[in-house]
């Protein structure tokens, strides 16, 4: 067996889900799960780059964002069917294998080093410039005045020289001080939170999503973290491209539930019923019915650690994240649409890792459509 | 390695943190002079107690010595983090009138 | 049984028994990924193979503005500690560094940890990884000090930081069956410096991978490796120091070490597919008010037998 | 000879980075300079066969900088890029100072006639100390553990005068205070 074959064993694919293409999505991971291969964690994890879906043009961009990411040697497809899922896993396998090609892959990139962040880098923030995928936002403003240390006149304060006149946020040219052309991060400004801790830490805008790992289909989050404190959220969705998908949603029926289930585990970190989760939903997709369903019910519900760790997240009247989790699994969930507002509110004053789990507790249907931008934290 | 060579290590680390701990603004970076001045100070201890006296009581002198940069970073920090929130800096210019 | 002191040569193969082992908990890992996908068991026991030649095929990553040289050590930083902790574990009738003091070098090396994953985390200059690295540091305050508690008991009972010693004192009784709290604090502390299962979260899925999400390549390979490595570290540590290290019937005593090793490096493989990951912040309370008291309890007692029996 | 050379290497090591700790241009670089400087001392401790103490200092100062770089971080406000930094007052008497130091202490060390060894150390040198801090010196010990414990409780007195559970309960958004 030589080395190429023994590698496309652990394929790792980063899977993008285009909203309203998630029986899509549910078919490629059950397809990368019987074939011994696993889900990508980053864009740097990933050999494989697979679009479910017609994305629309912000999402194409932020795909190609993230294509520019993977390491390589790398391939990507794009399905649009659950039926057109193993041929073009068979063709991006192929384009892996194909040594030359990978060779003139890697020679057309070019060898600047890739933005970081790059888990949740969007390569368009809305502006369309789209250049430089951190948030400019610096609150130069004087009187705000905990840019540390960039505003204070010292004598021989010689802090690189920042010159609050060319700081430009449309064209950033690299002769600035700063390397790479990112912004020392700036302190909080008067629209965040103030710092529950009183420190007054730096402030960096983080979007979370569209293409991140368990996370809503085009779901774009724009966070902005002190610390590791969301402190103000802005949520949006980007749009597929025209034309609805053949297949249908996955979302509000048992599957679907199940889906839930196995995301919210996943962030959780419980792998293994995350895992299980998954094949319950691929086999109620498949149109059967999977009698280890009861028993993994009853393990996830039983589970102590889990109940701390998800106990009072995401409260809503109905309950929180683990009553929600108890219902998917009951079968019992009432249908009810969360807003996009209400997720960029309850996020807001959480950790990172809390506020994904919110997230994924909510089960949002982004194919939906709701594509009014609605801002927290303000 | 004789007690010459150790103690002229020790005393450039002394004097390498001295000259951190005098001209830094940052509390912390005086904190880290402090460390720097002090870890040359273990250094001679540890050269005495090698080279002179290799008794246990020498070596009491050094826990106490690793104990008091502890306490100093402990202390260093309470404070800084007490400066910063109180007034939002961390300069030891800015606290001078601390003195007053 | 005494301990003697290996020459500088053999510390290569030292190396690399500790690499197979680490391999071997990897395969394991892998078969029982496999068996819950619902593939055969036997498909997922290559699977460190295979993510070796997939790692080593790909292309490295860099990312703007990253702190190359911080980066690089704290990748590299892992698989050394790992390395430097086994060193002092007795193997049978050898070992590579006979220190006085090896219990207490087990720790610092395991607060070498520390520094590592922080910079790993640091040097890409990302979000994500940032985090991680952070919330290593805060689940490590919370783990750290009963850690050094726990590792007290075996000493004060042996009456020595002497590592051989140590197992000496266990040719009657194993540690294990009357210090349990320290053991399984220390276990708690194993899981918590490889970044593994329950304390897995500085690279948890909650921020895309944290201290491994831009590692590609080479990096990504010597972070694994360097987790795998430190948990097999501390499973052969706590061998030693609880589980009687190469005391036992019929077996040559480094079988017996390696058998040990082995078991309680499994039960902390499968332990992972059991339980979630807890929340950083979450584990200090418990951290701090149960399992502090507990083991300064634990080595109350200890301490109270020694004198007794004295 | 093998010992001369760790010896010197070890040296070079330490100061060498306790001067890029006021020379580098990052928090983290900075702070972990540091500790490449601490853990160089450490070695040389062992060296002279201070294990125990030698361990400790690597053990307390890897742990001790990892928190610090935090510090350092979160109060410098640095991203990680590398920023040329250069935050000092008074630079030139502050070297003039160093540097008359180090000449006096070398001077020092050169010229003195130190006495020769006195005794030899003992064959364990981890159970003479543990010895000697709970039996001759026991003094130090009960002097130093309250002070410890002091230290502890102050810290968190001056440094949390409420947390962010305390001021704001479990909702943190309650705290979106006007600024």
């Amino acid at each position: 067996m030589d080395l190429r074959s023994l590698a496309a064993r652990r394929t790792a694919v980063l899977a993008v889900e285009v909203p309203g293409w998630g029986r899509t999505r549910c078919a490629l991971e059950q397809h990368v799960r019987t074939r011994g291969w696993r889900l990508a964690d980053s864009p740097a994890d990933a050999d494989l780059l697979v679009v479910c879906g017609r994305p629309g043009a912000r999402l194409t961009a932020a795909v190609e964002h993230v294509w520019g990411q993977l390491p390589g040697p790398r391939a990507r497809a794009e399905v649009t069917t659950a039926e057109a899922v193993p041929a073009a896993l068979d063709r991006a396998t192929a384009e892996l294998a194909d040594g030359a090609a990978q060779r003139r892959d890697a020679d057309g990139r070019p060898a600047e080093p890739d933005p970081g962040t790059t888990a949740t880098a969007t390569g368009d923030d809305g502006d369309g410039d789209g250049d430089m995928d951190m948030d400019m936002d610096m609150d130069m403003d004087d009187d705000s005045g905990d840019m540390d240390h960039g505003d204070m006149d010292h004598g021989d304060m010689d802090h690189g020289d920042m010159d609050h006149g060319d700081m430009d946020h449309g064209d950033m040219d690299m002769d600035m001080p700063m390397p790479g052309g990112i912004g020392l991060a700036g302190g909080g400004g008067d629209d965040q939170l103030a710092d529950p801790d009183s420190l007054d830490l730096d402030v960096l805008h983080v979007p979370l999503g569209p293409v991140l790992p368990h996370w809503p289909a085009g779901l774009l989050l724009h966070t902005t973290l002190q610390g590791d404190l969301v402190v103000a959220a802005r949520a949006e969705v980007l749009l597929p491209a025209d034309g609805s998908p053949t297949d249908p949603p996955v979302h509000g029926t048992a599957a679907g539930r199940w889906d839930a289930v196995a995301t919210l585990l996943a962030l959780a970190g419980w792998d293994d019923a995350a895992v299980r989760a998954a094949r319950v939903r691929d086999e109620l997709l498949a149109g059967g019915q999977p009698p280890e369903a009861d028993r993994l019910a009853r393990r996830i519900t039983r589970s102590r650690l889990l109940r701390w760790s998800l106990r009072g997240l995401g409260r809503l009247p109905e309950g929180d994240a683990h009553d929600r989790l108890r219902h998917w699994l009951a079968g019992t969930e009432q249908r009810r649409s969360t807003e996009l507002s209400a997720v960029a509110d309850l996020v807001t004053g959480l950790d990172l890792a809390s506020a994904r789990l919110v997230v994924a507790s909510l089960d949002l249907d982004t194919a939906d459509r709701v594509t009014v931008p609605v801002e927290a934290g303000s | 390695m004789t007690l010459q060579t150790m103690l002229l290590v020790a005393a450039a680390l002394f004097s390498v943190g001295l000259y951190g701990a005098i001209s830094q603004q940052v509390v912390v970076m005086v904190m880290m002079g402090l460390e720097l001045m002090l870890n040359g100070v273990i250094l001679a201890a540890a050269a005495f107690w090698w080279f002179l006296s290799p008794t246990p009581d020498g070596q009491v002198l050094l826990l106490v010595v690793i104990t008091a940069m502890t306490v100093e970073m402990a202390m260093g920090f309470a404070v800084a983090t007490l400066l910063h929130r109180s007034r939002q800096s961390d300069m030891t210019d800015m606290a001078t009138d601390l003195s007053r | 049984m005494t301990v003697t002191e290996v020459s500088a040569g053999w510390v290569p193969l030292a190396a690399a028994l500790l690499l197979a082992v680490a391999a071997a908990a990897a395969s394991l890992e892998g078969a029982l990924a496999a068996r819950s996908a619902g593939q055969p068991l036997g498909s997922g026991l290559l699977t460190p193979v295979a993510e070796t030649a997939r790692l080593f095929g790909q292309r490295r990553r860099t990312t703007v503005a990253a702190d190359l040289p911080l980066q690089r050590i704290g990748i590299a930083g892992l698989l050394t500690a790992a390395l430097l902790m086994v060193a002092v574990v007795p193997f049978g009738r050898w070992t590579v560094a006979d220190l006085t003091v090896g219990v207490v070098w087990f720790n610092a090396m395991d607060v070498l940890v520390w520094a590592a994953v922080w910079l790993a985390g640091w040097g890409p200059n990302s979000a994500h990884a940032l985090v991680g690295g952070y919330r290593f540091l805060a689940q490590a305050l919370s783990y750290e000090l009963p850690l050094m508690f726990a590792l007290t008991a075996p000493a004060v009972a042996a009456g020595s930081l002497r590592l051989g010693d140590v197992v000496a004192a266990q040719s009657g009784l194993w540690f294990v069956v009357w210090m349990p709290v320290a053991f399984a604090v220390f276990c708690a502390a194993v899981a918590g410096f490889s970044v593994w299962g329950p304390l897995g979260a500085p690279a948890g899925a909650t921020t895309a991978g944290g201290v491994l999400v831009e590692a590609a390549g080479v990096d990504r390979w010597l972070l694994s490796a360097g987790r795998y490595a430190l948990l097999t570290a501390g499973a052969a540590f706590g061998a030693t120091a609880f589980l009687g290290g190469g005391h036992g019937p019929l077996l040559p005593a480094w079988l017996w070490l390696l058998v040990k090793t082995a078991a309680l490096l499994a039960v902390l493989v499968a332990l992972r597919r059991r339980l979630p990951v807890i929340r950083p912040e979450q584990l200090a309370a418990p951290a701090w008010l149960v399992a502090l008291p507990l083991v300064l309890l634990q080595v109350l007692v200890v301490s109270v037998v020694v004198v007794v029996q004295a | 000879m093998l010992t001369g050379i760790v010896f010197w290497v070890l040296a070079v090591v330490a100061v060498a980075a306790g001067v890029a700790v006021f020379r580098a241009d990052s928090m983290a670089r900075a702070t972990y300079a540091l500790a490449a400087s601490f853990i160089a001392v450490g070695l040389v401790l062992l060296l002279v066969d201070l294990e125990f103490l030698g361990v400790i200092t690597v053990l307390m100062m890897t742990m001790e900088m990892a928190v610090m770089g935090i510090y350092m971080i979160m109060f410098m406000g640095m991203n990680p890029a590398l920023m040329p930094m250069d935050m000092v007052h008074g630079k030139r008497p502050a070297l003039a100072v160093a540097i008359g130091t180090f000449v006096v202490l070398a001077a020092g060390a050169l010229l003195v006639p130190w006495p020769t060894r006195r005794g030899a150390p003992a064959a364990d040198l981890v159970t003479s100390l543990g010895e000697a801090i709970m039996e001759s010196k026991m003094l130090v010990m009960m002097t130093v553990s309250p002070v410890l414990f002091a230290t502890i409780v102050a810290a968190l007195v001056l440094a949390l005068p409420r947390g962010r559970y305390d001021r704001l309960g479990d909702d943190l958004r309650a705290g979106k205070a006007p600024r």
